[in-house]
């Protein structure tokens, strides 16, 4: 009882500091990256920098779990000014619901990265640091640091330097192995960033000229007085979101994610995946629901809507064709970011649902795409690749890798009782409450074509040619499985979190009704007639996905590999829309061609903002 | 037309420009040069931003040439500039060095790094 | 006022003109020479917008530092540099995306031309409380009083920025000294120039630094000097680029933001208010920390010049 | 008095200008390091003239600046030049980047 009042104590000292509890998250990370380069040496056999991010990742959750009790219990946003000045002269800081919910999130991955990574970048005996381990992990603390900072900024340019001490950070992670590929992948990623930021950039000086503020409080009460929007808003309205669309890599602007997230080292793809591209995300949030609320004219919303749906479609086909497993898995976030972008059609007329659903698929991508991408790192480093095709009897070297696979997998697909089932259930009833069946009927397909990737992935993992060696090259860490498979069991128990818990989302929000919108959407919604109506499905797809793997052949000449492989009818349709698909998508992903889309999407934008204006 | 606005519309060319160089021009220089070009309009026009809002309170007698927090960012804004200029340059030249490339078209699929594959680099990774 | 008009039309049509050539010139050397002599106009341009501070920093970083980058890389990718060309994007695209481009500029000229006509602005709240802040120079104060967080974020930017310039070297070469700086060979006129430049040019960032609190001027525009310098006497051979093993290179590194943070923490209960000083204490703290930061951001722009290690052996002797 | 020294200030302009050309189109080394010195030294100029004509004393502190890095440019074109002759620092790694002669000495042969 003693240790439990010495724990409890300090905890509920720190919930207390009020406003000054935020200044915790945002310096802590600065610190460590500050202090990342002088730890040089060889103590802690070669993990002292690991450990020392290990000892600030968990400071930093304790302080994110203070936030967020703050917010919860206290129902109000915390908020501070920096330096004791007041908007617009000063800078302040804001934690509501949604700050609270990615503080805690943020903290939770890049913790649970920490664990992981501290095998793989870890000093060996020969050297008193190396390039990969100093750069991983101050680079981490950077990601950190401005994940935190984007999170808590209430000042549109204080959140630009966020974005870019992000940016500056995510970047050198994808090119940390230095090979070519890795190298093009990271510039690429670098320039269009940097074009989205230099446009979120001129919005931020629109709305300077406008208002002479750049507080987003101020900002709102300013926009909200106006009889009509001026011109300067409607066009900082229109460059900021697409700006902060290419750094989110919507489709049709997701050129850079795929080679960029699969090239990446695999704790750092697991950041970029569940982390990175959501703060940009969050910031178009806080455009349209706290900057300028009201103005989301139908029009932009059916637009971000239908980019949102075609990111599902396309990205989850796409997914499909890809031959191995982290580009795979590098598609299927560009699906599960277009999941993000259904809140906008549905806002309108059923916010709760919709801004509860898209928290939800935040917190509940991240955790499954993370899981995913370090079992994919784990796989690779134990068979030495990680071509699809030949995952053959990987299970009997991997199994527990293999199960926090599936099980993220689970969630990613939407069965309950994951966190992706509740988000499905909550954006499908917002759908058809608000009429507009179609994103519902999305929602079901895309559910549909990730069961059949993760099906073609378990297909070839199962009852593949046994391709691989029996033991291992490199076996995984236990505290690396561990840590995989808790990541992947929070996203598929995400579904059985307490409702009251959903009150966080709404905190600092007015007219939002989280919890009660939970509640109506999941009425009936766990039970066995449903968990059949959504198996059965699930299950013609996996029939149709086996029926596609390309089943050996006799092996000739007694060759212990098989000569060729005939292809099953399903697999010839594959092959047809394949010819069709991955010529779209390398177009698309030309640079002019997306840099295309992204000026007719900044025009048109501008002209939906504008038919409400 | 006064002499801000002048320099204003200035500025708004110069977005246009540097946005059609970073999106046509093939080469990976060509396109910091024009993200460059592309920040600058957007100084320019925050530039305009301040002497506007200073001009009417030197009107009024108080004094001040400009807003000076726009200026303030500005500065700020410049160093950023910077900073994503030089990993740029970093990132490219060391593109060109590995592979010969300096564009950023055809790119090919990275395969994941794997450990039988980082022992065959030439500069020896471990 | 028909000259400052010509003066204003001259130096918009010659950016404009910069500009064009910039984009549109073949070889990527005469770009960037036309981007040097683009970024000195921006100069004169920013004292016409009466941004002297601005005109500082633009001279200083975005001429002088910006254009030793990009003439050095430049210079290095030449040899690759002939096929460029033929990849441009079709003629079709390329006009689609350069209408398209103009639509862009035709709607921001819009908008400037439609910007509010009192022009809002918070010069007035910034010289009300510029006093307790202690400084002169409202740049400064917005800088490092009222926005200290941007200020603190932004140096703190420059670290993974630098690590991400590091983090492209061979492994074996990783805590060397860094090598990407031109060497030229020894010549007297160089030697000389490196001589003599530096202790005026020292003296000119203190000064800049010193008088930042008061006049234009200040810690951005006075580090930028510094690192100049720097480099100047390493091109000249005069001094070897510092290993990036060294402990000592790495506190300078630091040395500024953490600074900055303590004092800013030290506020909570000195002043009430983290980035907060204690009445009567801001501007010798505020001081302070220009002159820790002006040494950190000054190492820090160097070594993001001088580029990733590139092993131990001294620079220069293969040449 | 005022627009007299700012009719000066768009004449020193209009050399530069001119100037610019030779920076531009070359078409030797030497032609661009010259015109390069003028445009700094141009702009200098144009920039004391602005500073007495507004009456501002810290634009000299720019024109200083100025100055001061112009001769820092002249170094960076000099050493651009030594670099595309082969004479760059060794690299660690590859090289071949500074063997062969870059396009803008081509162009002086």
């Amino acid at each position: 009882m003693d240790l439990a009042a010495l724990l409890v104590t300090p905890f509920a000292r720190l919930t207390e500091l009020g406003g000054l509890l935020l200044v915790i998250p945002l310096m802590l990370p600065v610190v460590g990256l500050l202090l990342a380069p002088l730890l040089r040496g060889r103590w802690l056999g070669g993990g002292l920098l690991g450990r020392f991010t290990l000892l600030l990742l968990l400071l930093g959750l304790v302080a994110a779990l203070a936030v967020a009790t703050a917010v919860l219990t206290g129902d109000e946003a915390l908020k501070y000014y920096l330096g004791g000045w007041l908007p617009p002269l000063g800078v302040a800081l804001k934690a509501d619901g949604l700050s609270a919910i990615m503080l805690l999130l943020s903290a939770v991955v890049i913790l649970a990265v920490g664990v992981y990574a501290q095998r793989e970048f870890q000093v060996p005996p020969d050297a008193s640091e190396t390039r990969a381990s100093l750069v991983f992990w101050m680079l981490l603390m950077g990601v950190w640091a401005g994940l935190n900072a984007a999170f808590l900024g209430q000042d549109l340019f204080t959140l630009f330097v966020a974005l870019e001490l992000l940016t500056f950070s995510a970047v050198p992670l994808v090119a940390l192995d230095g090979r070519a590929e890795t190298l093009a992948a990271a510039l690429r990623y670098l320039l269009f960033a940097l074009l989205g930021s230099v446009l979120y950039l001129l919005g931020a000086v629109l709305f300077y000229g406008t208002y002479a503020t750049l507080d987003i409080t101020l900002l709102a009460e300013r926009i909200s007085g106006e009889p009509a929007l001026p011109p300067a808003v409607i066009a900082a309205a229109a460059l900021m979101t697409v700006g902060l669309l290419a750094k989110t890599a919507l489709f049709p602007l997701h050129l850079w994610l795929p080679p960029a997230h699969a090239g990446a080292p695999p704790p750092a793809s697991a950041i970029l995946s569940a982390l990175v591209v959501k703060a940009s995300f969050f910031l178009i949030l806080r455009l349209w629901f706290d900057v300028m609320p009201g103005a989301l004219t139908p029009m932009t919303a059916q637009i971000l809507g239908g980019l949102g749906a075609g990111a599902i479609l396309f990205g989850n086909l796409v997914a499909l064709r890809q031959a191995r497993l982290k580009l795979l898995i590098a598609y299927s976030t560009v699906a599960q970011i277009g999941y993000l972008f259904l809140i906008f059609p549905l806002a309108a007329r059923a916010e709760s649902a919709a801004l509860t659903g898209g928290m939800l698929q935040v917190v509940a991508h991240a955790l499954a795409k993370a899981a995913m991408f370090m079992a994919a790192g784990l796989i690779a480093k134990a068979l030495g690749h990680d071509r699809v095709r030949d995952l053959g009897g990987c299970v009997r070297v991997l199994p527990l890798t293999l199960l926090a696979f599936g099980l993220a997998g689970l969630s990613l697909i939407g069965l309950q009782p994951s966190g992706g089932y509740l988000t499905k259930t909550l954006l499908t009833a917002a759908a058809d409450g608000t009429g507009q069946g179609w994103l519902g009927l999305v929602i079901q397909v895309g559910g549909l074509l990730t069961a059949a990737y993760l099906f073609w992935v378990f297909g070839h993992v199962l009852f593949g040619v046994p391709s691989t060696p029996a033991m291992p090259i490199k076996p995984p860490g236990r505290a690396q499985e561990l840590v995989v498979l808790a990541l992947a069991l929070g996203a598929l128990l995400l579904g059985l979190v307490p409702p009251a818990l959903f009150d966080l989302v709404e905190v600092g929000r007015a007219g939002l009704e989280a919890s009660a919108a939970v509640a109506t959407a999941m009425a009936g919604a766990f039970g066995w007639s449903k968990l059949w109506g959504d198996v059965w499905p699930l299950l013609v797809v996996g029939l149709l996905v086996l029926g596609m793997l390309p089943w050996p052949d006799r092996p000739a000449g007694g060759s212990p590999r098989p000569a060729t492989t005939s292809l099953s009818v399903t697999g010839h349709w594959a092959a047809d829309l394949g010819t069709l698909l991955e010529p779209a998508d390398r177009g698309l992903r030309q640079w002019p061609v997306a840099g295309l889309s992204l000026l007719i999407l900044l025009l048109a934008l501008a002209a939906a903002i504008s038919t409400g204006a | 037309m006064n002499d801000p606005t002048l320099f204003g519309l200035c500025g708004a060319a110069l977005v246009g420009l540097g946005l059609y160089g970073l999106l046509c021009q093939p080469g990976a220089l060509r396109k910091i040069l024009a993200f460059n070009l592309i920040g600058s309009g957007v100084f320019l026009l925050f530039g305009v931003i301040a002497l506007r809002g200073g001009g009417v309170l030197a009107a009024a007698g108080r004094g001040i040439d400009g807003d000076p927090v726009p200026q303030a960012l500005i500065i700020t804004g410049l160093v950023v500039a910077f900073a994503a200029t030089s990993i740029a340059v970093a990132l490219l030249l060391r593109l060109a060095e590995t592979s010969g490339r300096t564009t950023l078209e055809n790119e090919a699929p990275p395969a994941p790094s794997l450990p039988g594959e980082r022992a065959s680099r030439p500069d020896g990774e471990s | 006022m028909t000259n400052a008009l010509i003066v204003d039309a001259a130096l918009a049509l010659l950016v404009l003109g910069l500009a064009l050539w910039v984009i549109a010139t073949r070889a990527a050397y005469r770009a960037v020479v036309g981007f040097v002599a683009y970024g000195l106009l921006m100069a004169i341009i920013w004292v016409r917008l009466a941004a002297v501070d601005v005109a500082m920093t633009e001279a200083a970083l975005g001429t002088g530092l910006t254009g030793l980058l990009l003439l050095g890389a430049a210079a290095r990718l030449a040899p690759y540099e002939t096929a460029e060309f033929d990849r441009r994007p079709g003629r079709g695209l390329r006009v689609l995306i350069g209408l398209l481009c103009a639509a862009v500029t035709l709607g921001l000229a819009a908008v400037v031309l439609l910007l509010p006509a009192p022009a809002p602005s918070l010069a007035s709240l910034v010289a009300d409380n510029l006093p307790p802040t202690g400084v002169g120079n409202p740049v400064t104060g917005v800088l490092l009083a009222h926005r200290a967080i941007d200020t603190l974020l932004e140096s703190v930017v420059l670290l993974p920025a630098l690590i991400g310039v590091w983090s492209v070297a061979a492994n074996p070469a990783w805590g060397g000294r860094p090598g990407s700086l031109p060497r030229p060979p020894a010549s007297s006129a160089l030697t000389l120039l490196a001589q003599v430049l530096p202790p005026f040019g020292i003296l000119v960032g203190i000064h800049l630094v010193w008088n930042g609190a008061d006049d234009p001027g200040g810690k951005f525009q006075g580090a930028t000097v510094l690192a100049a310098m720097w480099i100047l006497v390493l091109i000249a051979g005069l001094r070897e680029a510092p290993a990036l093993r060294e402990r000592r290179l790495r506190v300078l590194l630091v040395v500024g933001a953490l600074v900055f943070i303590g004092i800013g923490a030290s506020g909570i209960w000195l002043a009430g208010a983290f980035l907060a000083y204690p009445e009567g204490y801001a501007k010798p703290l505020i001081l302070a920390i220009e002159a820790v930061l002006t040494l950190s951001i000054a190492a820090t722009l160097g070594l993001l010049l001088a580029g990733p290690p590139a092993g131990d052996r001294p620079i220069g002797t293969t040449s | 008095m005022p627009e007299f020294l700012l009719g000066a200030a768009a004449f020193v302009l209009g050399t530069v200008a001119l100037g610019l050309m030779r920076l531009l189109r070359g078409p030797g080394h030497a032609d661009r390091m010259l015109s390069a010195q003028l445009l700094g030294t141009g702009g200098v100029g144009a920039l004391l003239l602005l500073g007495v004509a507004t009456g501002v004393g810290a634009i000299a502190e720019v024109a200083l600046l100025l100055a001061l890095l112009a001769a820092f440019a002249s170094v960076a074109f000099v050493s651009g030049i030594q670099r595309s002759d082969g004479r760059g620092p060794p690299s660690a790694t590859a090289p071949a980047a500074a063997d062969s002669p870059g396009e803008h000495r081509r162009e002086t042969a």
